[in-house]
This record gives C-alpha cells, structure tokens and sequence, in this order.
C-alpha cells in the first residue's frame, strides 16, 4: 500500500467525506459549513458533493444546534456538529456535557447519543484569551463523553472516521496550528480507522517517556530530537485519546523508562497531566525515579503580545528543561 | 400515514383521571419518604397534555421538562412503570435512574423528562430536524413551562426552528408560575404568545383548563403543519393546584386565585360536557374514577415489590458498547464501590 | 448633567476619516505581519459609531464586539493607542494583552472590545443597571453584528434589560452579514428591528450610511431614556466594505452590491451635506483628510518604536491585589519562563 | 469572647447581610432569592431588610444575569450572584470563564470584576445526573477565578465575607447537604474574615494525612474516628479554598505523616485530587512512603436510585479503605 502526503486538513476533510458517503444518517452542521466551505476549510467541498440538507450552515447558536444535534441523534441520526473552535463551545457547554453524555443514564440505557463534536480546539496564534482555551481537561471531567486529539493526518482521519461511527458522543479535538501540517496517510478508499483508547509511540526512547498529544507531540518529537545530542534517550507518547486514557501503553513505557514528563497544551490547574500523575503513580509508584513533570500552559488569561504568549504556552524548550529535571534528579 | 381518528373523549377524561389519582398517590408516597429528590405534580394542568395527545399521533415525538408524569401516563406508559420510576427501582421507566424528572419511554416517544430548565428546546428542534430529513409527516411535541421562555436555549431554538421550517409545535404551558416568580415578574411581555413575532412563527392561545380547546386548536395547528413543515408556538393558560414542588407551600398565591381555578377544574369541565351531551353517565364516572384509583394504589404495591437494579449494574449505563462498563469503570479511584 | 451641544459636524466628519485613514494603515500594516491574530476592519460603517457619539455623552458607557477600533477612535482613544495595541505593545489601549478584538480605554468609557460573539450584550445590561442602581442619568450604548441576535446571550440580556427598565440602548450594526452567512440565512424575521417585539421594547431603524440619520434617531432615543429609564433596540443598516476579518477574500457578496453601498459612502455623503451647505471647503476637507492620513501614519512609528510589556509582568495581570502575581505564578508547572 | 452555635444556613445569611449593610454597593441578584427568600432560605428577610433595589429576583437566565453582574462589576458595584445550584452555572458557563476571570488582563489591567458567584455545589441527595455536578475542577481550570468552599458555618461565614470583599471574582461553592448543620461561630457583628487560600487542620494526626473540603470534611472527620479505633491517627485537613491553594499546610501535614489519601466531592477525571497529586509528588516526592490515595466519585452519570447514588459517591467507609490502603502498602 502506498501512503501518501496530505495535510490534516485534507485528511479530516476526506474522513467527514467517507463517513457521509456510507452512511446517510450522517450530516454536518456548524457555523459558515456548508457555502464558505468551513472557517478553516475543513469542509471544503461537501457542500457541493453532498448538498445542503446534510451539509447545513447554521446562524451562530452554538448552544442551539448542538443542542438539534443531540435531538437528532436521540433519534437516530448521526450528526456531526463543527464547533468554529471549541473555544465557543463554552456557550454551548450545558448541551455537550448535561444533554449529551448524560442521556443514556437518565433514560436507563433507553437513549444514546451518536453525536460527534469537532473543531479546532486548544492554542492558536495571538487571538487571545477567550479564543484559544483548551477545553479537554473541562470536558474529560464528564463521564458519558469519547475525547481524542489528533496529533497527525492519519490519526486526524483515522480518529475521525472511528468517532463518526461510535455510538456515544465523542469530540474530536483538532489542533488548528497543525491544519496545514503534513504527514503520510494511507490511499483513499481504505478504510481507516483507528480506534479510540489506543495511544502510540511515536518514538521510541529509554531514559524517559514524554507523554503528549495534538499540539505538544511535534514539540515533544523536536524535544526528543534535541535530546539525543546530549545523549538522552526519550519516548514519546502520543495519547491520541484523552478519554478513553490508555493506560497500557503508558504503565508499559513508564516501566521502561522510570521518568516521565508530561507535555500537555492546556493549563495546569486540573489539567490533563494532573489526572496522568495521579494514575501513573498509583499504578507504579516503585518503578519511578523521579517525580513527575509537566509542562503545561502558565495559569493566566491568554495574552495577545506574542512574546508573552509564547511565555505561556508549552514548548519544545521548555519539555527539554523539563526533561533535564526529571533526568538529573 | 393518514389522520388519526379524533380519539374518544371517554378515554382522553379516564386518561385525565389516571393523572391526577396517580399524582396524589405520589405525593402520599413523597410525604412518606418512599419517593427521593424532586417529584413536580401537574395537578390542574391535566387538560393541556391530554389535549395535546388526543390532536396527535403516536408515533409523533413528545419531550418536556421535569414535570412530567402526565406526559409519559398520557403517551401510554403504564403507571406501573411510572410509579417505579420514582421509587427507583429497575422497573421503572427510566429503571430506577430517571426519577420523577427524567421519565423516558422510547416504545411510547416519549424522549424526557428534562430538568434544566430550557435544555430540552434544542433537542425537540434537533427531533424535528430529524423526522424533516427523513421526509415523515412526524411531528415533534415540545412542552415548557413560562418560566423556560427566559433561557437562551429557548431563543436559538425558536430561531433555528423558524430558519429550518422544522415541523415542531412549541407549547408554553403557562401555569402563571416558575417557583416562586409570577409570569408578570420574569417577562417583558403582555402576553407570552407574542415572544413568536420576535421569529415570525405563528402563536397560538388555547385554554388550558379546557381539554376540548386545546385539543381543537392543536389539531388545526398540527393539520397546518403535516401539509407544510413549519415551527408553532401554542401558550396554553393553565394553573397548577399544588406548589412548584413537594417542598413548596406555595404561600406566593393568594387562596383565591387557586380557588379561581378550581373552580374551573378541567377533570370537571369535561365531564359535565360529556354528561350534558348524554355521552357518559355518572355510573361511568365513577367506575372510571374508581378504576384509576386502583391502578394508581396498584402501582405503589408493584413499585414496592419490584427490585432495585442490582448494584452490578453501575457502569453499565455510562457508555453504550460491548465495552461501556470496562470504560466507566477505568476511572475510578481508590475505594470503588465493586 | 444637561443635554450637551450638538457635536459639531465637522469635527465628527474628522473623526470618521480618522478612523478610515487609521484602518487603511492597519491593514497594510497587517499584510506587512506586524500586527497578529484576527483584525476585523469597521471601514464603511464609521458614520454609525461616529453618529452614535454625536448624540452621546462623554460619560455615557459605551461597549462593542470584536469591530472595535472605531469605537474607541470615536471615543477619543488616541490612534497611537489604537495601533500600539494592535502591534502588541505596552503602550497599547489594552497594554498589548487584547489586541485588535480587545480595545479598552476606561478614561474614555470604552468598556471593550469583545470577542465571543453575543457575550458582552448581558455586560451592557449590567452596567446599564449600575446606573441606574446609583441614580445616575447615563445611558449604556451596546453595539453588536446582525450575526449576534441569535445567541442566546442576545435575548436572556433583552428581557432583563427590559424587565428591569434599564437605561441601554442596544445596537445592531447590520452590515447585512455574519462572515458568510447573510441575515437571511441566519434569522428568521423579515427585519431585524421587529426582534424587539417580542420583549415589548421600542425598537428604530437609522440608515448607517448617513451620519444625520444616526445621530438624530439615537438623540430622541437617548432623550427618552434619560428622562425615564428604559432600552431601546435600534437597527442600524451599513455595510463593510472589506472582508469579515483581514483572511476573508468576502467572495460571497457581488461586487455590485459593494459598488451600490461605495456610492453611498457616508464619509462622502457627509461631506456633500456640509459641503452643499456651506460648512466645509474643500481646501478644509483636503487638510482634515492630510492630517488623519498622518496621525494615522504617526501611529505606525509610535508603535513601532515602543516597548512591548516585559516578561516580568507575565504573572500581573491575572488577579488584582498585592500578591496577585504569586498567586498566578503558582500553578506553573516544570519549566516556567521566569 | 463566646461562641454561638448556629446553621451554616444562618452563618451566609449573617454574612450577606454583614456586607450588604457595610457596603451600598454590594448587591444580591438571583432566582427566588427576594420574596421566596432563597430556594435553600438563604437569602432569608434580606428582601425585608434591604428592600428591591438591592435583593433581586431574576428570570431563569443565568447567563444574562451573570453577565448583568459581571457588567456591573466592571463600573464599581460589587454584585453577589447567586445560582440555585452551581449545576446551573453551566448554562452561563461562558460568562463565568470567559468574561469574568479574562477581563483583567484584556484590558490591561483597567478592569478588574469584583463579583461573588454563590450557591450550592456538588452531590445532593437524588436529584439526579444534571443537578448535582461538583463544578470546582472546571473552574479551577481557570485563571483569574478564586474559589472557596467551606464545610463548616464558621468557614462558610468567614470566607462568604472575605470573597465579597475581594477585588476578583471570587466563588463561593456552599454544600447543600451542609446548610443545616451546625457548628460555632463568633458571635454576630465580630468582624469575622477567613483569607481565602488558607486550610485548616480540622484534626490533628500523625499516620496519614486526609485532605478533603466542603462535603467530604464531616465523612474524613468520621473516617478518622473509626480509624482511631484501629490505631490509625488520621490528620483531616480542610483545604477551604480551592484556589489559591494552601500548598504549605498540605506539604507540613504530608511531612509529617508521608502518607495521603485525597477525599473529594468532584469526579475522578482531572479532578482536585488529580492536581494535589501532582503538585505533592512534585514538591515531596521522597517523602511519600506509599502511592496517594484518592477517593472521588465514580466515573458514571449520576444515577436517581439511592443505593447507586451513595456507591457513586465518597464516604467515611470508602475513606477508610483508602487510608488502609496507603497505611498498609
Ligand atoms: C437552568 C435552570 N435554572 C434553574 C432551575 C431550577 N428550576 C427548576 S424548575 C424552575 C421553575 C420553572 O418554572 P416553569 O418553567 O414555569 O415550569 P413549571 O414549574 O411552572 O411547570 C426552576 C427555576 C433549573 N432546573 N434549570
Ligand atoms: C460564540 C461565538 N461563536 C462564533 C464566533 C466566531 N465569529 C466571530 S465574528 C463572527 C460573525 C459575527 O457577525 P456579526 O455579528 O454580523 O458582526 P460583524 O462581523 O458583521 O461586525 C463569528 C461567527 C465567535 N467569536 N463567538
Ligand atoms: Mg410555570
Ligand atoms: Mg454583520
């Protein structure tokens, strides 16, 4: 089989394509879909393949649609619901994790909700501090929700495809600095999925293992890179899936290598790297040589001068320090 | 599909009768600690939802908030089932997970029993949304309380509705009251109907203490809409007798208003009309009455007798999947009930 | 306070060039990368918020979206601050942390600067209730697009403003669209001014291109408001001449429809009235437009040349009291900048 | 001075009224909080004593109303808004994170919003998946709000004060299953300010340390007492605010005692404990003699029946487990 170089954009774009072919219960609703073919171009072109009763433009109501959208799913449809960013969400936050995840519980296992969320999501380039939250953490605090953050083209696609066919709600968290990145994927046609719950090395290393995701995994590889001039050997994890975490791989490269970083592109507060802390060592404790590092965001309000902004965020830099600390300890 | 029918009124009274013996059960059954949480009564308000259900279909969708007994007992879930529900047991409608709040029948579209107060208008318009894709003449039923009308969820949804031509019916079952806070106290508006000119969708009033009312003006609403998908919003004017909840006294109304409408009681009201019209004797009445009684004490027993879902059970409702339970199992902490 | 003087039309005609000469420069300055993020350029709508201004006070609060240089240009933000700000320097508006969407000047009430579409509408209806809380005869000016109406945001702050009485008047700055999507294809309401309907508030149309018509419209409403607190929704039709944001080629409008609105450009029409009437030379209008070209060409050299926020003051800005900063800094993780 | 014993209830509504009387321009705005006087009676009389102008009863719009407050707060008043419960926060949860907490530094630093969001927070009893949400790790993920929750009335009236005074915006989330129990209190008109971001040792002890707050302080209080029993002398430490965070009194106590168990109201997933754990492992790492224990909530919608309920729940019972857990590892 030969892969082939795509951007994650055109990869999420050829997965929302596939699943709306197969499956006419699919349709794709959002702000500027469907005519303007997606703020970001992901849905470039569905519009005119699949007409506008399954690719529909909506006014800016997030709370609305994707509340229509849990509606729709409670019978029997299975939308896709593009969020402009996920940091609009926020308006829309009681439907995602009241209505949807809590649904079957409520109705005693009467009422799933086949509903996918995506958009960008997570750090982006000097739109400040209501613009660029990275939601995981908030959202990975509701049981009922499937969460995973894409990293590379394939998993965009790969992840995409699985999250459409998933019978619960799952929101596919995309890195809108890596829309235009590339990577190979495998030819059109095959299908492509990857399941979610599964992370992947996408790295191998023994002195330490930065687990990562979307946006800090080419951070983490650069860290990585940086690394081995000073002979230091590092793993690096790609979680893939926030919810379902995958402990396995984890618990497995831990015992491997005995220290951990953590690079995570949220805040720290409750963040995704807390939650790891905590089951990495109460799962094994003993094998740790170190304490556990992280580098997340700063905890303050997103700044819009750049340099600022590049104070706050993770970096391929600051997993280097952070990986120096766990190693020298 | 063709027109239903219009449903027997003898049948529509006797459902009216279920609700409210049924409801008086309940809140016995609350008062004696065997109900938990919040357990909303409808009492009064009996004509809007069964008006509603002898204008419509089936299988057309119905979803409303948390006062919802009547809704799940008028689209024919049997009082059993909802009795159970609040005794949280497996029997129950929503198997004991619901409560009173969150009744949900799938066989009988009922889709909720919702308790955040305008969460559930998108999910009608998203309902809506589906049965116009689908090209069915299906019509989405859309209960809320005037208190709801205040949320944001409530305006996007009229909008998004009105945008989409969906075929959903709006219906604000204005008791006068949210809690403690009079209609005249939470809006700006002379009469609640008008909020539909802010979408141009059409409004309608019925009288919500007259079953024969709301059930006639519904069905020209909903003949409108199976010709021609379009949105409606119908406020019905109704009262309920007892508090908000069985927490609240109530003492925000004056004994004469409830009196008011007591007096207008639609049990009542549709009775003498059916007895005026030679169409049900004072025999039939009370072996009606009688019959609901029963099947009301009968569902405390089979409430009480049923079992609760075992404890096993407690990741299974989390995620759907063969692996749902290893899912909502995987996060637990250090003392897990299991 | 009394009523002030009719601004004079000639200095607010100044302040519309202004605000276009100084935007022209931001956008060249934006293709040139010195300025980041999202930029959204107001050019075509000045007599709005110019008209806004002419019939208010100083002291009057005035907040908006994300559109937002006209608004504190109007106010008397200098252009040096307007641009700083956009080149992310301390001596910005907002000290480099807003940028273009987050314009904020206190001396001047200019209350931001929003960027979540809808959002701040609720904040207007708080700060109008300030006011009125302390007696004072303010009135709160909320602009927002055409594409906000439908958040929920939008309606929850209408009914309370209108419930409570609150001295606001609500802005749509109708440019006809939201990014891609025109009015009509996000609203349901033949105008957008009948949205006020459904609240029982009174609601205007000003023509956006023409300065007067602005101006007069807002001054009876103002006038209303002060001597009896209450909103009022005006609908105010315009048009942007550019994209939505710096990245939109606005492909999905007809260049005709661009033309129809150029011919109508309400710096032009205000001109011509002044002109036609004797209040305005050319050799005047020549210098006025001269020196808002160098202003606005200054601005680019004092941004430029000032110094952005040190690293240190990272942590300054996130809580307010004397150990602000070591609570902020105390969530860092493993590798802090500092 | 002499200590009177009253009800958490009584001890906010002491505190209210305290502020509402020093201060003109401090405010209460909420559903049913002036002539119902409050849904849990805790605004009770205050209608009475500070007339309509000042004890305001609102629409069902927690957003509108919690902007309205926010608005306010940025032109000098100093609104105290309260939800019926902080499970309703989440329809306005765009104001709360985005407008609140960002405005600070969006401006520059020209405005900062003193406002007070109250109400009750987390497990109640049999209300079911949507109302009872321990909202503190999603707040907690943002910068620029303070968050406190107190478990006692003398806590509950100290910290209601001091956040009411405070120029952030500030949360108060009060413990619905706590409004009628009692404890002492200073007596009326002693100016009573606890500073936010200060725990308290609730319980001396030497083998383990039990961090807990809100809810779960009276079942680690519990737990503590049977473990005396088995001759385990367990330390309860309340942490009363969530942010800032008392990182001094938590590293004595784990110090002292190297063991810890975490009992949390919130759910498992990037919850408080999952922050505790990193920051403790970070700072004491070679202190600890056993993984940190947590016990939280299980990861399920919450379910109506009882018995459900309580096994989704922490408890005394489950605290003991954890703290043989981490005493006998
Ligand atoms: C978003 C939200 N806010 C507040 C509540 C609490 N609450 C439950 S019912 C209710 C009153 C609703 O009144 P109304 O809509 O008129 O319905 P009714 O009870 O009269 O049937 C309130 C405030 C809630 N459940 N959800
Ligand atoms: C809640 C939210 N949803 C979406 C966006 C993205 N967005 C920014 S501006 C905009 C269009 C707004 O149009 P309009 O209100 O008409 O204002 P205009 O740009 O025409 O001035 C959208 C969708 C946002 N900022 N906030
Ligand atoms: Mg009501
Ligand atoms: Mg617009």
């Amino acid at each position: 089989m030969t892969m082939r170089e795509i951007t994650y954009r055109q990869a999420l774009n050829e997965a929302l394509a596939e699943e709306l072919e197969r499956d006419p219960n699919v349709f794709l609703m959002g702000e500027e879909v469907a005519q303007y073919n997606g703020a970001y171009k992901i849905s470039q072109g569905l519009l005119d393949r699949f007409g506008p009763s399954r690719i529909i433009d909506t006014p800016i109501s997030e709370n609305g649609f994707a509340g229509m959208g849990i509606g729709a799913a409670m019978v029997g449809l299975r939308p896709i619901v593009e969020f402009m960013t996920f940091s609009f969400s926020l308006v829309a936050f009681d439907q995602v994790v009241n209505n949807a995840p809590n649904m079957l519980t409520m109705s005693g296992g009467q009422f799933n909700v086949p509903i996918t969320f995506r958009g960008p999501n997570g750090p982006a380039h000097q739109i400040g501090a209501t613009h660029m939250h990275a939601t995981e953490p908030l959202y990975a605090n509701f049981p009922g929700l499937k969460i995973c953050t894409p990293a590379t083209p394939r998993d965009a696609k790969g992840l995409l495809k699985t999250a459409i066919r998933d019978d619960n709600p799952v929101l596919v968290l995309e890195a809108e600095l890596l829309y235009s990145s590339k990577g190979l994927v495998e030819p059109e046609g095959h299908e492509l999925l990857i399941p979610l719950g599964q992370a992947e090395i996408k790295r191998q290393g023994s002195d330490v293992t930065i687990i990562c995701y979307a946006q800090t995994v080419p951070m983490a590889l650069a860290a990585a890179e940086a690394l081995e001039e000073e002979e230091i050997s590092a793993e690096v994890l790609d979680l893939r899936s926030i919810k379902p975490l995958d402990m396995e791989a984890i618990l497995n490269s831990v015992a491997k290598t005995h220290r951990v970083v953590i690079a995570e592109q949220d805040r720290p507060y409750c963040g995704i790297g807390s939650e790891l802390c905590y089951r990495i060592q109460k799962e094994i404790f003993d094998e740790l040589d170190a304490p556990i590092a992280r580098v997340a965001q700063e905890d303050v309000a997103m700044p819009y001068n750049e340099r600022l902004e590049k104070a706050v965020l993770p970096s391929a830099a600051k997993i280097v320090t952070a990986v120096k600390k766990v190693c020298y300890a | 599909m063709s027109q239903p029918e219009l449903r027997d009124e003898v049948e529509m009274l006797s459902l009216m009768l279920l609700i409210r013996r049924f409801e008086e059960r309940a809140s016995q059954q609350y008062q004696a600690q065997k109900i938990g949480g919040f357990c909303h009564l409808y009492i009064g308000q009996e004509a809007v939802v069964i008006g509603a259900i002898a204008a419509t279909r089936h299988d057309d969708y119905l979803i409303t908030a948390y006062r919802d007994h009547a809704h799940a007992l008028g689209r024919g879930t049997s009082a059993n089932a909802c009795m159970a529900e609040m005794f949280g047991k497996a029997t129950g409608c929503s198997r004991g997970l619901g409560g009173s709040m969150h009744y949900f029948d799938k066989a009988n579209h009922m889709y909720g029993g919702h308790a955040i107060v305008g969460a559930h208008i998108p999910l009608a318009a998203g309902m809506a949304f589906a049965s116009k894709y689908r090209g069915e003449d299906r019509v989405t039923l859309c209960f809320f309380g005037d208190g709801a009308i205040n949320q944001g969820a409530f305006h996007e949804a009229f909008n998004l509705a009105a945008l989409y031509k969906l075929p959903v019916i709006f219906i604000c079952e204005n008791n006068l009251y949210a809690m403690g806070t009079s209609v005249e106290r939470s809006t700006s508006l002379k009469q609640i109907v008008d909020r539909a000119e802010g979408y141009e969708m059409p409004g309608f009033v019925a009288d919500g203490m007259n079953f024969r009312d709301v059930r006639d003006k519904l069905t020209e609403v909903i003949d409108a809409i199976r010709k021609d998908p379009h949105p409606a919003f119908v406020e019905i004017r109704t009262y309920r007798y007892r508090g908000h909840s069985m927490s609240d006294p109530a003492s925000y109304r004056t004994k004469e208003q409830l009196e008011k409408y007591r007096m207008d009681d639609p049990i009542t009201r549709l009775r003498a009309q059916l007895t005026r019209e030679g169409k049900l004797s004072n025999e039939q009445f009370d072996a009606m009455d009688k019959a609901a009684k029963e099947t009301a004490l009968a569902s405390v027993k089979f409430a009480e007798e049923s079992a609760e879902l075992p404890l096993e059970e407690l990741y299974n409702y989390t995620y759907v999947g063969a692996d749902g339970a290893t899912l909502a199992r995987a996060m637990s902490t250090d003392a897990p009930p299991l």
